[in-house]
């Protein structure tokens, strides 16, 4: 009996860490997720340096004599009807579907969040109030308000970004009012309340957190749906109006060709496709990094 | 051949930015019949023992043992179906947080139905039958009502008794019970001990109880492991541990045991109260399932009340398990709303004051929740969360206020690297002592401790109430203690509430009571406290309901100047001294 | 039991009934009813009800001598009352097509009685006895028998008793053509006709059965569908062409529609205010590269607005209109506009829809807008608009620059030159062609005739009140099943396929 | 409960007159009637004919009032497009193939997305997670009609093994119903495999562990269950997303359904069709929106119907 058990061996230099970093080092572990990210940011650079990037404008028919070739070392993607680089065009594309996209996704947080945590957090007035707004915005399905609003205002690219953007929300909203109803009456939530926080203190700092996964795979589907919108009115002739490449409108007229020059509805399809893809998984990883409790490395 | 054997048991949690080393090498064995108990400081590996022993840990931990066996067959090795075998069958375990340990969603009927049946073929209804006599075997005594309640409909202590007929529907081979009694008053912690000790003698159970409550081991355990950080520190019979303890831990939970202090400074004569309640009431509205037919009927949780805690004091407020304890804690905070009645705090009544003017209160009144890991936000780290009350309250740069929660850290007696920690990595004592460090931080004046120590081996309890005694001391804090830990309720409280079945029975001065109790519940209360000497073992009756309320006792008006009644009331029976009786004429 | 499977094109349809409503009609109405006359592939007019018609000295009176023993579906004769009263109940209730009897009709009083201020006893129609119709027109008309191409007869009897409605179902449609029709199916306007039993006039059909599906007519369902074997033939889209040629070589089938499309200003505000701005564009498209490659297939060029084969096409005015970058860069610098400098950002406006307009426009205009960009340097954009709203805005100048289709609607010149015609879609008012136009459209001497419409088409030209793009070709690809005349290319190597519905269906066989 | 019945009558009336409004006026406010807009305009005379026929000389409002009026009578007029019946009629008969091949996509495509989302969350970050997420993007990503054509021309005409489209025999109906179900498929997909790792966590899926339950239980019962919510949650917006999938889906397979009504709806003027429709996806959404509140409470114990704090 000589040694003193009670001593506790002193602990080695202490960093306090934040929780971003721990996230970081979760994030930084999944290596599909840095991938994705990586296309990801590979992708929003081509859009954004596009000119620097392919051989001829967007709208020139420079190739009007080649129209419908096959992909070649010379048109990568092959060359579209109207005799245009059908690279130039999934390059140039990039930058109308991912604006459509990622305003989309950004209102649906904007928007979407805030409401969805005042109606669940709230309840009574607040909720109803809330949830007739959003009735409003889902009982009139996106693509016939699109149609509706579009026929009112003639159409056009803001028309279509607009409409994406105020029908985005509304599933993130409801995500977020289910999950935070639920959370609500959780003692942490009470115990936060005890130490006498705000709602919206509770709301940013407890409820969202928790509620963050569904609200990163609301906020990543509502990426695709927004170009899948897009897609759809082009199918209706209502999109963006050409000559401006859009994803979605090259889909739509590849139909036409899918028979035989495959090329150009491949290509605009695996566009929009690695995109949501990324994206998806992108957001996998960013739910599972900003998740703690999470098991596993 | 035993039926458990471990030896070399090592376990580690791997965590960016360290790794946790959480035991180190444990080694023992049960045979089949023999009760262990495990007795230890918080945090020294108890419960990652046993969840070891059923392969229940996370994916972050790494398990090694030279053997590790349950039931002839090796954890480390078994697949699945064996798994499924063993779980439940080979062992059953008592978890120790029974408030998350419950699926939220189906009723409490349907997952011990569903257990009963996981094990033996019984038909549904078969299964419900015995789970309501499981139920009334665990003291639950509206056994029928309680199948189609949902979890959180369930007091703390309901949960750990529901828990507890779980997992004796198994009929394991071995029981692992990690700190089965820790929210239930001693009273019915007598008769489950009992309960268990039956069961094992019926069924041959063998049983491994971890507790950090040396009367509990006292009262039922052959054999004593006692464990320190990771590790064994010694091992021996209850006679042996108790009589000649070798290991110098062992020693100072021995000598922990006798620890008391000092009372409470003098009240603040004249001033108003730090906390009053006025017939504060709660009625719940439950629904009752008869076939397809519900009916609503209220269930009157907490009946109308008057407590007054005075400044600088200690109030502990006891009773039986369900009694409304908990809710009478939340309603005093405004956290749950009160069906009626007054909450004074320094004479202001918050009872109906809106968000803004109750947030200046918020910042002297606080409370610590009987369900610690619940109360712990899962995202934020163990510093965030301590912080969290500085934040709101916007004291200091974000810098101070982690600087600050570290310190509180230490002074719950954890180490300051738990700061970046997350609340599902820590032990149950560990997550007890997070939730007491940021009711603290801010200072205040009056707190409402619902079982802060339920989970706390003597040691470290010691230290927290030292602490608490420390801050009274320092800045007059008032304190109302709800505890079923009636030893510590001695040595800490000013006066005593009692509680039963949502009203007061009686309320003295903690001296008074303890000397001379007058409430026939009060009575079976102090009776059932556990020894802490193993020779002392005695058999307690316990009291019905019938059986108490015709043990009510009877003064006449001249005795209390109350007018008489039919039903019983709280009369004074002595300076600070009520209880409720019967008057006559 | 032959069974043809056929597409059709709108899959909405309200009547069944050409002479109630012929935007909304229900697929294929007409081939229920047996017309005065109507014409053969070769575009030739063949009698059908008539046998026989004349001219009055003064021009102004036809007189119809209709076939005896035709018959309607239920048995009773077919009159020359059916076919008076087709037009005079079109005349006082509200008909789509109601501006055809006048513009192109030319029938007496008719635009009074439209529009109410005439009494319907004043319209210039008669049935002389059953077998005899005298129409009256307000001008010579010596097209007039063509224009009766689209005059169906309308079951007096039936309507006597059951209103217009009796076009609503299935039961109480009777017909007097060569198909009887047996079901209806209304969500996507699908018909069954089959053969009829009753139909003793020309032309009966050959086949048993044919069913008319409107949701085939878009190719890229329409292909799909006939590779699997669920249609007898398929109109194609360019990206179309290619498997369809490799699969079946000789199923392809071309045909030059009577259609034109064209670009049409707005004259009364600027820029297009301008004659020099409108010659600019005028000169600045180049029609056959248009239709080498972007169009490749589905269009020729359009240098008039006549389409070739038509009659009255006239090749030296079409000729007219070349692509000449240079002419067109001196147009803009007349216009003040040199190099496009100062040139306001424009947009064209044109219809969305389906069949051959649907292949040609969309790519057609981005094509233009490529080409204004670097001949004239004008930016050009470009906006689709539902047909509602295209029209509206059309008629109302909302917008000064369209690309607008028309396809004929009777075999004359007058048809493509009447709306250009005071008061006609374009409000396009130009009094020297609308004087040329009112003098040919009366003259009953062809030679005359075609000489005045030139004159006409020249004020248009040297006027640039058009540009004329390109003439829309449909291809189609027809199963080896099928046969006949209706199957088989005419002399100038086209098959106007269900262009000519009477003479298609009633002169195909399968095997 | 009565109270709760009634004050969700309310919003269902609120909802279905401010809807009615704004699809009421939005139509009118679209330049425009039901026969403008062929080749050749019909005269003014003609024209005002034809609307006085329709009763839609009249002011707006009254319009309006009218309309509303019989829509209380469950009468909601005759379709321009379809004079011979009414809208309920036609509504009633075109509804039944979308509601077939919809509710069958969805019913089949909801359940296997759970199951996918299922097992990509069961085995997080291995190739069976990546397949799935990939398989559900891939859902996401290409349009409906891109589906549908690729289904035809690999089922019907390269392998000969389907019918390429039209409606009648359930073997027509193989296809389409496979195009409904991706988006469901998809977005259950996704969905159903974050619930499930967030439920996974809980402390209590350890100790159904514990029990000896079998660990397909456990999933299928326990966690699938304390998962469900955002399930519930998306199915709202899904339910009604069908009826536009409907438009893309029945084009490419020739059903006769609805689908092609909502575009020719609008594009026609066909305004007691167009309200019709609108009213319906109202109606419909409300029913949704009480099912799935109903299914709430039902799931999660703590919010319950009528209750409500
Ligand atoms: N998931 C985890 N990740 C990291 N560390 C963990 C985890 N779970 C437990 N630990 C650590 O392992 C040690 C042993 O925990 P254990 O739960 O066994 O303690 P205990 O003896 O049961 O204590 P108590 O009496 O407080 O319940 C503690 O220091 C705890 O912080
Ligand atoms: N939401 C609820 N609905 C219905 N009954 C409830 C609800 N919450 C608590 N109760 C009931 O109220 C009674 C009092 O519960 P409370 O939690 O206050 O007991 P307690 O005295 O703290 O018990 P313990 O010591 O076991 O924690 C219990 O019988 C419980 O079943
Ligand atoms: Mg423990
Ligand atoms: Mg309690």
């Amino acid at each position: 009996m000589t040694t003193e058990p009670m001593t506790v061996t002193p602990t080695p230099a202490y960093r306090q860490r934040s929780p971003l970093w721990f996230a970081w080092q979760r994030f930084s572990g999944n290596k599909a997720a840095i991938t994705a990210g990586v296309i990801l940011a590979i992708l929003i650079l081509m859009a954004i340096f596009a000119p620097l990037i392919t051989p001829a404008p967007p709208e020139a028919q420079l190739f009007l004599t080649e129209a419908l070739a096959f992909p070649s070392a010379e048109h990568w993607f092959g060359v579209d009807s109207l005799g245009r680089d059908f690279y130039t065009r999934i390059v140039y594309g990039a930058r109308v579907s991912l604006t459509i996209g990622f305003t989309a996704a950004l209102f649906s947080v904007v928007i979407g969040i805030p409401l969805g945590a005042l109606a669940g957090y709230f309840g009574g007035k607040t909720d109803w109030f809330i949830m007739r707004i959003i009735e409003l915005f889902s009982v009139v399905p996106p693509l016939l308000a699109a149609m509706l609003l579009g026929a009112l205002t003639r159409g056009g690219y803001f028309t279509i970004v607009l409409i994406a953007a105020l029908f985005g929300w509304v599933q993130v909203c409801l995500l977020v009012r289910a999950q935070i109803k639920a959370f609500r009456e959780k003692e942490f939530v009470r115990a936060a309340q005890a130490l006498g926080a705000s709602p919206w203190y509770i709301i940013r700092r407890h409820l969202i957190p928790n509620s963050i996964s569904p609200i990163i795979v609301g906020f990543v589907l509502a990426i695709p749906l927004a170009m899948m919108l897009e897609a759809s009115l082009s199918f209706l002739g209502i999109g963006v109006p050409p000559p401006t490449p859009t994803w979605g409108q090259m889909i739509n007229e590849g139909i036409d060709f899918m028979f035989f020059y495959w090329h150009l509805a491949l290509f605009p399809t695996a566009a929009l496709a690695i995109t949501v893809l990324a994206t998806t998984l992108f957001g996998d990883g960013l739910r599972d990094a900003l998740d703690p409790t999470l098991k596993g490395r | 051949m035993p039926l458990v054997e471990i030896e070399n048991l090592r376990v580690s949690f791997s965590q960016y930015g360290g790794q946790v080393d959480a035991v180190r090498g444990v080694s023992f064995v049960v045979n089949e019949g023999e009760s262990l108990g495990i007795v230890g400081e918080s945090g020294s590996g108890k419960s990652v023992s046993c969840s070891a022993l059923m392969r229940l840990l996370p994916a972050t931990a790494r398990v090694s043992a030279t053997t590790i066996k349950l039931d002839g067959v090796d954890v480390l090795k078994a697949n699945k179906e064996d798994l499924v075998r063993l779980r439940g069958r080979s062992a059953a375990m008592i978890f120790q947080d029974p408030m998350t340990a419950f699926d939220p969603v189906f009723t409490i009927g349907h997952q011990i139905c569903e257990t009963i049946q996981a094990h033996r073929t019984l038909s549904k209804r078969d299964a419900l039958a015995e789970a309501e006599h499981l139920l009334l075997r665990v003291e639950i005594k509206n056994a029928r009502d309680v199948l189609n309640y949902y979890p959180h409909q369930l007091s703390g202590g309901m949960l750990q008794r529901a828990m507890i007929a779980m997992a004796l529907s198994c009929r394991p081979k071995v029981l692992i019970a990690d700190e089965p009694t820790t929210a239930l008053d001693v009273t019915i912690q007598a008769q489950i001990l009992q309960l268990i000790k039956k069961v094992q003698a019926e069924f041959g159970m063998a049983l491994i109880m971890i507790t950090h409550d040396l009367g509990v081991i006292a009262e039922t355990v052959d054999r004593v492991l006692v464990m320190y950080n990771g590790e064994v520190m010694e091992q021996g019979s209850v006679a042996q541990i108790f009589d000649a303890p070798q290991h110098a831990y062992t020693k100072t939970l021995l000598a922990s045991l006798k620890a008391s202090f000092d009372p409470s400074g003098d009240a603040t004569e004249g001033a108003a109260p730090a906390l009053e309640l006025r017939g504060l009431a709660k009625t719940y509205r439950v629904s009752r399932r008869a076939g397809l037919r519900t009916s609503q009927s209220d269930f009157h949780a907490v009946r109308p009340l008057d407590i007054v805690l005075p400044r600088n004091r200690i109030v502990g407020l006891v009773g039986e398990s369900g009694s409304g304890k908990t809710t009478t804690g939340m309603m005093a905070m405004r956290l749950t709303e009160p069906s009626s009645g007054q909450i004074l705090v320094d004479g202001a009544d918050i009872s109906t004051m809106g968000p803004a003017e109750l947030k200046a209160f918020r910042r002297r009144m606080q409370i610590v929740f009987q369900d610690s890991y619940s109360a712990l936000d899962p995202m934020m780290t163990l510093s965030q969360i301590i912080a969290e009350p500085l934040h709101i309250h916007g004291i200091g740069t974000t810098r101070e206020q982690t600087e600050k929660a570290l310190d509180w850290l230490e002074r719950v007696g954890l180490p300051r690297n738990f700061g970046s920690r997350y609340s599902h990595e820590l032990s149950g004592g560990q997550r007890q002592r997070v939730a007491i460090a940021r009711a603290l931080i801010l200072g205040p004046t009056v707190l409402v401790a619902d079982e802060p120590t339920s989970a706390l081996d003597v040691t470290v309890k010691a230290q927290i109430i030292g602490l608490l005694k420390e801050l009274q001391a320092e800045m007059g804090l008032s304190m109302l203690f709800i505890s079923h830990d009636l030893s510590t309720v001695k040595s800490l409280t000013d006066s005593v509430v009692v509680m039963y079945r949502g009203r007061i029975v009686e309320e003295a001065p903690t001296e008074a009571i303890f000397a001379n109790p007058q409430h026939p519940y009060t009575r079976a209360l102090l009776d059932a406290i556990p020894v802490d000497n193993p020779r002392d073992r005695r058999e307690r009756s316990f009291l019905s309901a019938e059986q108490l309320a015709a043990a009510t006792p009877r003064f006449t008006t001249i005795q209390t100047g109350a007018t008489p009644a039919d039903t019983p009331q709280l009369v004074t029976i002595a300076p600070h001294h009520r209880v409720e009786a019967l008057v006559t004429a | 039991q032959t069974t043809i499977v056929a597409p059709g094109q709108s899959t909405t349809g309200t009547y069944m009934d050409y002479m109630k409503t012929v935007y909304a009609r229900a697929t294929f109405a007409e081939v229920l009813q047996v017309p005065i006359a109507t014409f053969d592939k070769d575009f030739k007019l063949t009698p059908m009800a008539a046998e026989s018609w004349s001219q009055s000295e003064d021009g102004l009176t036809w007189t119809f001598k209709l076939r005896p023993g035709l018959v309607w579906s239920d048995g009773e004769p077919l009159t020359a009352e059916d076919y008076v009263f087709a037009l005079t109940r079109a005349a006082t209730s509200g008909y789509d097509f109601a501006w055809y009897w006048d513009f192109a009709g030319g029938i007496k009083n008719w635009k009074e009685v439209t529009e109410g201020t005439a009494d319907v006893s004043t319209l210039g129609l008669k049935a002389v006895d059953d077998l005899t119709i005298e129409v009256t027109t307000n001008a010579p008309k010596p097209y007039l028998p063509s224009v009766t191409s689209l005059w169906y007869p309308v079951p007096k009897h039936v309507v006597d008793e059951l209103g217009d409605d009796w076009a609503l179902n299935v039961d109480t449609v009777v017909t007097s053509g060569p198909f009887d029709l047996e079901s209806w199916e209304k969500s996507n306007n699908s018909v069954v006709l089959t053969k009829s039993d009753t139909y003793t006039g020309p032309w009966q059909a050959q086949i048993d059965r044919l069913e008319i599906d409107p949701t085939l007519g878009a190719p890229e369902v329409g292909l799909p569908a006939f590779l699997a074997g669920d249609a007898d033939y398929s109109f194609l889209n360019t990206g179309q062409v290619p498997v369809a040629e490799q699969r079946y070589p000789d199923g392809i089938r071309k045909n030059a529609v009577f259609a034109t499309s064209y670009i049409s200003f707005d004259m009364d505000s600027e820029p297009f205010n301008n004659v020099d701005v409108r010659k600019a564009f005028y000169y600045a498209v180049d029609r056959a590269e248009l239709t080498s490659t972007v169009l490749k297939d589905i269009a020729i060029p359009a240098g008039s607005i006549l389409p070739p084969g038509y009659p009255g096409y006239n090749e030296e005015v079409a000729a007219e209109a070349v692509f000449d970058p240079e002419q067109a860069a001196e147009h803009m610098a007349a216009a003040g506009f040199p190099g496009g400098d100062g040139f306001p950002e424009i947009e064209i406006w044109y219809r969305e829809e389906g069949g051959y307009n649907g292949a040609i426009i969309p790519a057609m205009a981005q094509y233009l807008q490529a080409e204004f960009k670097e001949v004239l340097g004008v930016t050009m954009n470009i906006r689709v608009l539902p047909g509602q709203d295209w029209m509206q805005g059309l008629l109302n100048k909302e917008n000064n620059i369209f690309i607008a289709p028309y396809e004929y609607d009777y075999l004359d010149p007058s048809n493509f030159y009447g709306i250009f015609y005071n008061g006609g879609r374009h409000s396009h008012h130009v009094d020297a062609y609308d004087k040329l136009v009112a003098e040919a459209d009366s003259n009953p001497v062809w030679e005359e005739r075609l000489d005045l419409y030139a004159q006409a088409e020249q004020v248009l030209i040297d006027n640039a009140s058009i540009v004329p793009l390109v003439h829309p070709i449909t291809i189609a690809v027809i199963s080896d099943e099928l046969g006949g005349d209706a199957a088989t290319p005419n002399e100038l190597g086209f098959t106007p396929l269900d262009r000519l519905a009477h003479y298609f269906f009633t002169h195909l066989t399968k095997q | 409960m009565l109270t709760y019945i009634l004050r969700r009558l309310v919003s269902v009336a609120v909802t279905f007159i401010v809807v009615s409004l704004i699809i009421f006026f939005m139509m009118h406010a679209i330049p425009g009637g039901p026969f403008d807009g062929n080749d050749m305009p019909v005269s003014q005379a003609v024209r005002d004919k034809m609307m006085a026929q329709l009763g839609l000389d009249q002011p707006l409002y009254v319009q309006y009032f009218r309309y509303m009026w019989g829509v209380l009578h469950f009468d909601f007029g005759v379709p321009y497009q379809s004079p011979g019946e009414t809208v309920t009629q036609l509504l009633s008969r075109a509804w039944v193939p979308s509601l077939v091949l919809g509710g069958l996509g969805v019913l089949i495509g909801a359940p296997l997305g759970i199951l996918l989302g299922m097992a990509a969350a069961l085995n997080r970050n291995t190739w069976i997670d990546y397949f799935a997420s990939t398989l559900a993007t891939l859902g996401l990503t290409i349009p409906v009609f891109v589906t549908s054509m690729l289904l035809i021309l690999v089922f019907a005409v390269w392998l000969n093994w389907l019918p390429a489209s039209g409606w009648g025999k359930p073997e027509r109906w193989i296809l389409p119903i496979i195009a409904y179900a991706a988006i469901p498929l998809a977005t259950y997909a996704r969905y159903t495999r974050s619930a499930m790792l967030d439920t996974l966590n809980r402390p209590f899926v350890t100790v159904l562990r514990a029990k000896g339950l079998t660990e397909r239980r456990i999933i299928f019962q326990h966690v699938l269950r304390n998962s469900a919510i955002p399930l519930v949650t998306v199915f709202l917006p899904m339910f009604i997303g069908t009826a536009t999938g409907s438009i893309f889906v029945e084009a490419m397979f020739r059903v006769p359904g609805l689908g092609a009504y909502f575009v020719s709806s609008i594009e026609n003027r066909d305004y007691p069709l167009e309200m019709a429709l609108m009213l319906m996806i109202t109606f419909m959404y409300c029913i949704a929106y009480l099912i799935s509140d109903v299914v709430y409470a039902l799931i999660n114990p703590r919010i319950r119907v009528g209750g409500g704090q």
